[in-house]
């Protein structure tokens, strides 16, 4: 674990990801790895499960090139601006093919991840009580308490073929440190066979040793660790780059319009080798704009011990 | 936006105030996306000072600088007092029972406060794919009280659901007592035309006050069912000129909400 | 919440921890607050239910005290230096009264915790397998998953009347932050009708707000804030002070003896008003050993938006 | 100490470095207190410089300035490269499969590697409480490898346990691949005097090499039942002096180790 797992986007996605898997790009509004998703259109792949709480404007994209046949999901939206179009279009219409869904409320959706994370064979939650959701999921069931005999309902463990995880740091093993919303990315790299962390910066070792409480995910469980700065666009990372809001207003017209989509595909995905091209293609300029004053956290002191 | 109609305010200006009133006496809400967003903050700045927000993002104690598009916007977390993970959130926080106020959107309300945000039409092959649960069933179940807040019509409020995503009242209030569940289901529906409560020996939505401007009949007309009547009707005060400005100018200079 | 929890720690005792109450003072050989333990024992509560994974020598001199009647934990020693005496001497001899005891392991102890924390009615676990744990304990009780029909058990829900939680730092509504070993503070607090939060220093809400992803304990589930230097001498706060190895080996003779033991407790228990008195006591040049050389964290930059 | 008799090292100390020798093709190890403290300490400076040390108190990439005394010290977690919560490392980690081997220690250990750490005599009236399981109910399951380390001898080594506080093989190799667990149960014990392996056959604990000085009767005299012998046992290397170096000047000046 000691050598380095740092690799290009590309071949980490090459290597990791297969047609069929399973596929959790997660991330709670922050830290959405959209450039795992357009290198996956990029390459694709096909008939993914794509699972994810918030299937977000790049579950949109990615279903919207086709990239999968199936996803796993709790709240289905572009967050504060409007629909996810691509991906109705497939369930409202079989156009231009159906799409398999699988639906949980959110606390479900978590509940499978830490089921997935712990090797546990499902986990209780108190949810679902008189919702038609179990009608139409069998996978959640009912299960009875051994204590209080009271029933709740059991979800499964969810454990992605590969997880990708971005952070806004990681060393060259894969330690990964988050700030900011957590989302469940920690439980969603831990449920995955394969773990993918895209970071805004690589930084050397003596900085996660630094502040070992702020590493969310150990290097143990990474199999790949790739820099990429904004990789998050239009979503965000913590202290690095805003949230692009007007992308997100402006992805409303884009996903209603199956030829938009394809034409955006083509000029900010198929026709750039790379989210470095992708980058370049927005210019500085529209990066400095999204760009906060500093903020600095204060430190704490861990104390030199013998 | 309709804001400069006679009345001087919006009925969604209306909407959003009357529901940020019922603020007042709380203490912890949960803040999911959209309007709730904004009548929590207009709450902060008016009804409730000290009105403690849990974003369904995971962020506590949050000061936002600029009224937020999304509940995980950047803003919110600088200069927060905690960030939790997503499970922690919903099961430290919703399912253990800290959430005073939850408040809950639909695309379909029946008059026990029963709630679709799931599909309209059928399940397997929807007229129209909505958003699904997202937190909503599990605030159903867990907040202490839920606010329901959205515009009502023919099609939203409805005799009976396309799904039920979010369980309400089942009509049998011993039933609902016997649920044992943290919380006590829908207690306030808050429309563009009016707001309501939900009658304790019945569980069904009750009438209690009209906005400006509306009549029974606009309200019966905007309903699928005849809606049970509370002893007097009372009319919602009209929004202050404070409450307006600050939503106006602090809030929503878009004027988003307003629509 | 906003208003302020401060309180000394005899009132914060006196008015939270009552005869006959479940008591956690949890921490993982980290943070372990013996200062309220102390307080405990000067206020002489009695048939306390005292839970902990680890009873350490808090729990040695506690149950040597005469304040609890049950024992709940996962492992009982005196971690590198020997065994907790006055607990074995009740267990063993009834000496001078019997101890029941409730026993799990390390795992089935912290998903208690976990299940109370989250309001669940039990949480499952991959352990207890072909061991006589179970057999001694019926709380531990086989449950079926409704997926892969395989057999794992369930640990039923620990909801104390008091949990007492040490934070290096904490505002004074309560907010908590902590670094360095996290142990099960965090569950043991949420899964607690009351807490105690006591810590070393109290900080103006800034601090706190300047880095909230440290927060470990929001201020929403606390009843009170003490500030307790040294508060958990001799085990030890992460930059702070050091664990005090020497105090844990010179307390297995100690613990050996029941009238040393009583000797013990009326010098720098009973005899003392405060644990301000015991860190007097003890004298500065002892806690200046004791001190690490400073060893700063890392900042990073949440970011100024909007 | 006895490092002084004639061979130049005490018994404790060859089970320390013998023990310290079988992580050399290891990867992920588990450290609990006491005995694997050090053995894993040793392993690091000298079979196996890349051991990733995992600490029961969830410590990660540990480079410790002293040897630790609990595996709580505070120089574990300065400068290491992740701190995790006790229900973390128990599930995500241990339960999930993630460690290779585990180390447990033990009162009493039955000729399959079943393991008492709870009471000597009746568990409701013990004759001697011992502090439980702790976390050896878990590792004994879910470690991928158990290697046990213990001091043999008529009261410890036992054909039948007080308490079965972790389970070991049942001498049924077939019911034990059926079990299904991750970990595949007791691999080896090294005690004082010998070092043993697990038959793959029939589940039962083996004699593989005895250390320098001792011979077979001396091991049969410190067991509770005859033991199964590998096809040609063999010696121990005796510790090297850069072994003995190590522990005696780095890892163990006051000699705890080595009584």
């Amino acid at each position: 674990m000691r050598g380095s797992k740092v690799a290009t986007l590309r071949d980490a996605v090459a290597e990791l990801v297969h047609d069929g898997d399973t596929v959790a790009i997660e991330g709670f509004t922050h830290l959405i790895c959209f450039a795992a998703g357009h290198e996956i259109i990029r390459q694709r792949k096909r008939d993914l499960t794509l699972a994810r709480m918030t299937p977000d404007v790049i579950y949109d994209q990615m279903i919207g090139a086709g990239v999968a046949r199936k996803l796993v999901f709790s709240w289905l939206g572009n967050p504060g601006a409007g629909s996810l179009h691509a991906v109705r279009r497939r369930v409202e219409h079989d156009d231009p093919e159906p799409l398999e869904i699988e639906e949980y409320s959110h606390f479900g959706m978590v509940s499978r991840y830490m089921a997935g994370a712990s090797n546990l064979p499902f986990m209780p939650i108190r949810s679902y009580f008189e919702s038609d959701i179990p009608k139409v999921n069998p996978n959640i069931k009912p299960i009875v308490s051994p204590y209080d005999g009271a029933q709740v309902y059991a979800v499964p463990p969810l454990n992605p073929d590969v997880t990708v995880v971005h952070a806004q740091r990681a060393d060259a093993s894969g330690n990964a440190q988050i700030w900011g919303l957590l989302g469940c990315q920690k439980e969603a790299a831990f449920a995955a066979e394969r773990v993918i962390v895209v970071c805004e910066e690589i930084v050397d070792e003596q900085t996660i040793r630094d502040d070992p409480n702020r590493t969310a995910i150990p290097g143990l469980i990474v199999d790949a660790v790739v820099e990429e700065p904004f990789g998050c666009h239009p979503s965000f990372a913590q202290g690095y780059y805003d949230r692009d809001n007007r992308f997100y207003r402006e992805w409303e017209p884009i996903s209603k319009d199956a030829v938009a989509l394809e034409a955006w595909l083509e000029e900010w995905v198929y026709d750039l080798g790379s989210h470095a091209d992708y980058v370049e293609k927005f210019g500085d300029a529209y990066w400095d704009a999204l760009r906060p004053a500093e903020r600095l956290s204060g430190r704490v002191n861990y104390g030199e011990y013998g | 936006m309709s804001a400069t109609d006679d009345l001087g305010f919006s009925r969604s200006e209306m909407m959003i105030v009357a529901s940020a009133r019922q603020l007042a006496a709380q203490r912890v809400t949960f803040v999911g996306i959209g309007l709730p967003n904004i009548v929590c903050n207009l709450a902060l700045r008016t009804s409730n000072p000290d009105l403690e927000l849990v974003y369904e993002s995971g962020i506590f104690g949050s000061t936002p600088k600029r009224l937020p598009l999304s509940i995980g916007d950047p803003t919110l977390v600088t200069g927060s007092t905690a960030v939790t993970s997503m499970y922690e959130l919903f099961a430290f926080y919703l399912q253990a029972g800290l959430v005073d106020v939850g408040f809950l959107g639909a695309a379909q309300i029946d008059r026990f406060g029963n709630i679709n945000t799931t599909v309209i039409g059928d399940y397997a092959h929807p007229k129209t794919r909505l958003p699904g649960s997202g937190g909503a069933c599990e605030i159903a179940i867990h907040a202490r009280k839920v606010f329901v807040i959205m515009r009502q019509g023919q099609r939203s409020f409805v005799e009976k659901l396309h799904f039920r995503t979010s369980p309400g009242h089942s009509g049998d209030p011993g039933h609902d007592r016997a649920r044992g569940w943290t919380g006590s289901g829908p207690t306030s529906v808050v429309t563009d035309l009016a707001t309501y409560v939900f009658d304790d020996a019945t569980g069904e939505m009750t009438l209690v006050t009209m906005h400006p401007g509306v009549e029974l009949d606009e309200v019966r007309a905007n309903m699928g069912w005849d809606p049970r009547l509370a002893e007097d009707v009372g009319r919602t005060p009209a929004p202050t000129e404070e409450e307006l400005r600050i939503l106006r100018e602090e809030l929503d200079p878009q004027g988003v909400s307003a629509r």
